[in-house]
């Protein structure tokens, strides 16, 4: 394993000091590992807070800023964070309207979240949480742990920061973070596996023509293995994935997601299949992003995540961001 | 059984969750996401430093305060599981100075009890749960038999161990290894497996 | 090699048809391979054209936009673009105010760029090239081709096409880009090599514990084999170059730039250790980007980039811009 | 020589070069970017279609047409140093219907000088220069000494062999090699393989 870091134990801390010298908008509490906006709450709007394993950058600590999230709490390498943080984040966010916790669907996330709500609920501050699970190679049944909750996120965080940005209700923030993550499907391929630092070595072997489908955003292995194809068939198996799921139709927003080992290069190639695929399908990328926003450390590989528009969510989705890792209209 | 044993068995998890830490690493690579052995690692390491920072009075203490600790620093699925864990047991000892084998199994039932309420797992889900309850009934079986505490204790990291292998074939149905689908087959489940070193380490603890 | 493509043959016009698919705003000619602004060009501003081996994105294609560049010109991976693409991006940029090159120092860059210009001359479209050299590892004598273009070449783009949009002639804004030019400073480390999809296999082989220091964006081996260690040692490496060549002082616009392959996590590990560099010698990181954004296919590994600000760059840097991959102020 | 001489050298060019695309990629990788066999496969393609295209009637526009069409389809620097080789071959053999080898002799030493213009590359330099050059002398040498045509070329092609060779232990001054410093010798700079390989195929036309 050849890493650029300085110590397994110190990742995560040594990258936050790193993005606190790089982002003056941000305020960075290293030592509990919690991103705020440097300017603190703003009284009247609701907080939103997220947070989850590191190793997914720029999720989550990326995504604070205007129009998006007021705190992050990362873990350790795909570790869920600890509810001290969570309630440490939830109460410097609370500007008096209430706190929407953006869980992601992991029983880690899901148990560590749900202590810290109790908690901030004891102490005051409202708290609303709402599961993203967005991730269709995993059927939800008694089976599983349901859904994983993957690319999605970056919408949801989007488009209800946008909402709280304008002072609606916690209510109200929380009803379109729920409608976004319905109207919203990911699936993911892995062309090798990503190597966790404490673990420091890849977390499973793919032959030379091997890929895994189905994979999250953890270093897992996905749900088959199988040949490796062109571009074009990858796609379409992940579209196939979708499709199935949630029929593709009008206006569409999609990410074309690079694990983190993926050239842009290469995800532009995928792109091009998605919106071929798209059309075939008498739908339309209204609105776009490429690249590697929800990754899995070095993994190669990339996912699709499709969300069907309404007019609402296309205002809210073009409305200003000003975070290190999405930004537009300011 | 007093508060040492408990401090012994707590500093004896922590040395053993160390030295097996890339054990259990690998066996949650292969069906998870490779980092359970580096999460209880630090847990029990804090573990060790809170007790050594304010040493508890009674094994009800010192369960609650190993419990939180985990909670407040592990994170992922196993802190708030095994954190929960050690604070019922804890709790259901409450203040007594002196713990006995029948106390202790209570206890142990009460921790299954707290794990399963979180994480709505039932044995067979291919989860910690599989190595706990089976403990939990061989300790149970043990103190109505009136087994020595050394034999009961024993049985019961015995039985945890047995319940941790025999995870292997089956089809995880909770926790990330679910997500596997019938590929989660053939593995032992990680959890389960840092649990039979859990109650291992009480055999330990015993024989001191 | 296992890559997210089609065809090793068809990598960069598929690619072009994703980002054609994805940007409304660029207007995309995927046969002649060039990339423009939608919008076409404005009478009485000085257009940008920049371009270079594919491989390299979102350099240059993911630069054009208002504030930045008018047109790019991709070649095939790593090979420099040809004098066509630059003629007919020269002439569709021309607003009658003249057009700038911006030209990597690489032979087969110079030497296509210089008959592109050439035969604008000709055909009376003016045109003033700017020779991007930042690069630290290679030493400028007759027994080389002169350094390489590398991370400056974003700084000159960004710069020099905000003075552009102000409406300032030619002169003046070749002016600023050779200015940003002289004031910046580059040097690159790679953990991995690269793999041309054309070669198939890795440019390199690198042992488990052995890393590249001095390496350029073309997955060349750089000056030296060296052991692998902490990334405040590589760090280090890099910035001694940097500050050996051009003392850092004052207030330094930073770029921490990942080479593809390395997670955005260990990118800004790295970047604490260069402002931590930067503190100790005086200087500041007054504006800083972490990210990839002059990558060399899926190599693992970083570069640094500094450039010593003036007021006047500063203000030119803090302009809007509206890229793909570049975008703030609107 | 007339037309169908140099149209069928430019041939055997296209399809030496497309054989040996992957060994020409390979000695670019290790000192260079590995793009150059795929750089003269696209080139060479490029110029048998324009040939068959817009057949060239003199061996003067079949050269010149070879060269245009490298400049506008190879990129790189090979792309702007080739094509102005065949270019500048072409331009010096005018419109005549048939080629001496004293003609031939004069537009290699003109695309020599047009090489060196562009590239200002010296012999000893590790480029297409340390081929071409001892070609060019060995093609004057002949053509002085009065050999055949079969024999010149011969020597020709010989000369720009065994001057790629003789580029292994040179440490690069040009091109991208140079950036290697020292660590550039060693490896035979690609483009004088290529133009040993483009020269070697003078003699396969001949023979046809
Ligand atoms: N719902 C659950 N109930 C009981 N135990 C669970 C549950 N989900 C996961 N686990 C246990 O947690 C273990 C994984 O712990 P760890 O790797 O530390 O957390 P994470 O899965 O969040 O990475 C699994 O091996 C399993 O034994
Ligand atoms: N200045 C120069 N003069 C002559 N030949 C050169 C010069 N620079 C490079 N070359 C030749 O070009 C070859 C590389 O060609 P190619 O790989 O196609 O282009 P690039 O270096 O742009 O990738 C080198 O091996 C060398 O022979
Ligand atoms: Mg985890
Ligand atoms: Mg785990
Ligand atoms: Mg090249
Ligand atoms: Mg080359």
């Amino acid at each position: 394993m050849k890493k650029l870091i300085n110590n397994v134990d110190s990742v995560v801390t040594d990258a936050l000091t790193g993005l606190a010298a790089a982002h003056p908008a941000l305020r960075v509490d290293v030592e509990n590992k919690i991103v705020f906006r440097a300017a603190g709450p703003r009284p009247g709007k609701v907080g939103l807070v997220s947070g989850g394993g590191s190793g997914h950058e720029p999720l989550h600590g990326g995504f604070v800023g205007y129009g998006m999230l007021d705190a992050a709490c990362p873990g350790e390498v795909f570790t869920s964070p600890v509810p001290d943080q969570m309630i440490e984040a939830t109460k410097g966010v609370d500007g008096g309207a209430g706190v929407l916790h953006i869980v992601k669907n992991y029983t880690g996330d899901v148990l560590n979240f749900e202590m810290a709500a109790e908690l901030c609920g004891d102490e005051g501050v409202e708290v609303v949480s709402v599961l993203v699970n967005d991730d269709v190679a995993v059927r939800d049944s008694l089976y599983t742990a349901g859904r994983r909750g993957t690319g999605a996120t970056l919408f949801v965080e989007k488009i209800a920061g946008a909402l709280a940005e304008t002072g609606a209700p916690l209510g109200e923030v929380a009803r379109v973070a729920r409608e976004v993550n319905e109207r919203s499907r990911s699936f993911g391929v892995a062309l090798s596996a990503c190597t966790v630092p404490a673990a420091g070595k890849p977390t499973f072997e793919l032959g030379e023509s091997e890929i895994e489908l189905g994979i999250g955003i953890h270093g897992e292995p996905g749900r088959t293995r199988a040949a490796h194809g062109p571009a074009r068939e990858l796609v379409r198996v992940a579209m196939d994935a979708i499709h199935e799921d949630l029929p593709l139709s009008g206006e569409v927003l999609v990410l074309v997601n690079g694990m983190g080992g993926t050239p842009l290069l290469e995800l532009y190639i995928a792109f091009a299949e998605v919106a071929a695929y798209l059309r075939e399908k008498g739908a339309s990328p209204a609105r776009v992003l490429v690249g590697n926003y929800v990754t899995s450390l070095d993994m190669q590989g990339f996912s699709v995540t499709t969300c069907a528009l309404t007019e609402e969510l296309t205002r809210l989705w073009d409305a200003p961001v000003e975070t290190p890792a999405l930004r537009w209209g300011r | 059984m007093d508060v040492q044993f408990f401090v012994t068995w707590l500093e004896e998890v922590a040395s053993v969750v160390q030295t097996q830490r890339d054990h259990l690493t690998q066996l949650d690579a292969a069906i998870g996401d490779a980092d359970h052995g580096a999460n209880l690692d630090r847990g029990f390491t804090a573990v060790r430093q809170a007790l050594a920072d304010t040493p508890p009075d009674t094994p009800g203490a010192a369960l609650v305060l190993a419990g939180s600790t985990l909670i407040r620093r592990v994170g992922g699925a196993s802190g708030p599981l095994y954190g929960t864990a050690f604070r019922q047991m804890g709790k259901t000892l409450g203040d007594a100075p002196e713990v006995s084998l029948a106390e202790l199994s209570t206890a142990l039932d009460a921790a299954l009890a707290g794990v399963q309420k979180l994480g709505a797992a039932v044995e067979g889900d291919k989860t910690m749960v599989d190595a706990l309850a089976p403990a939990v009934r061989a300790l149970a079986g043990a103190v109505q038999d009136g087994a020595k505490p050394a034999d009961a204790i024993a049985a019961a990291a015995e039985a945890a161990a047995e319940g941790a292998r025999a995870t292997i074939p089956l089809q995880a149905r909770k926790g990330r290894a679910s997500y596997l689908g019938s590929r989660s087959a053939g593995h032992e489940d990680p959890g389960a497996a840092s649990t039979a070193l859990i109650l291992g380490a009480l055999r330990t603890a015993g024989s001191r």
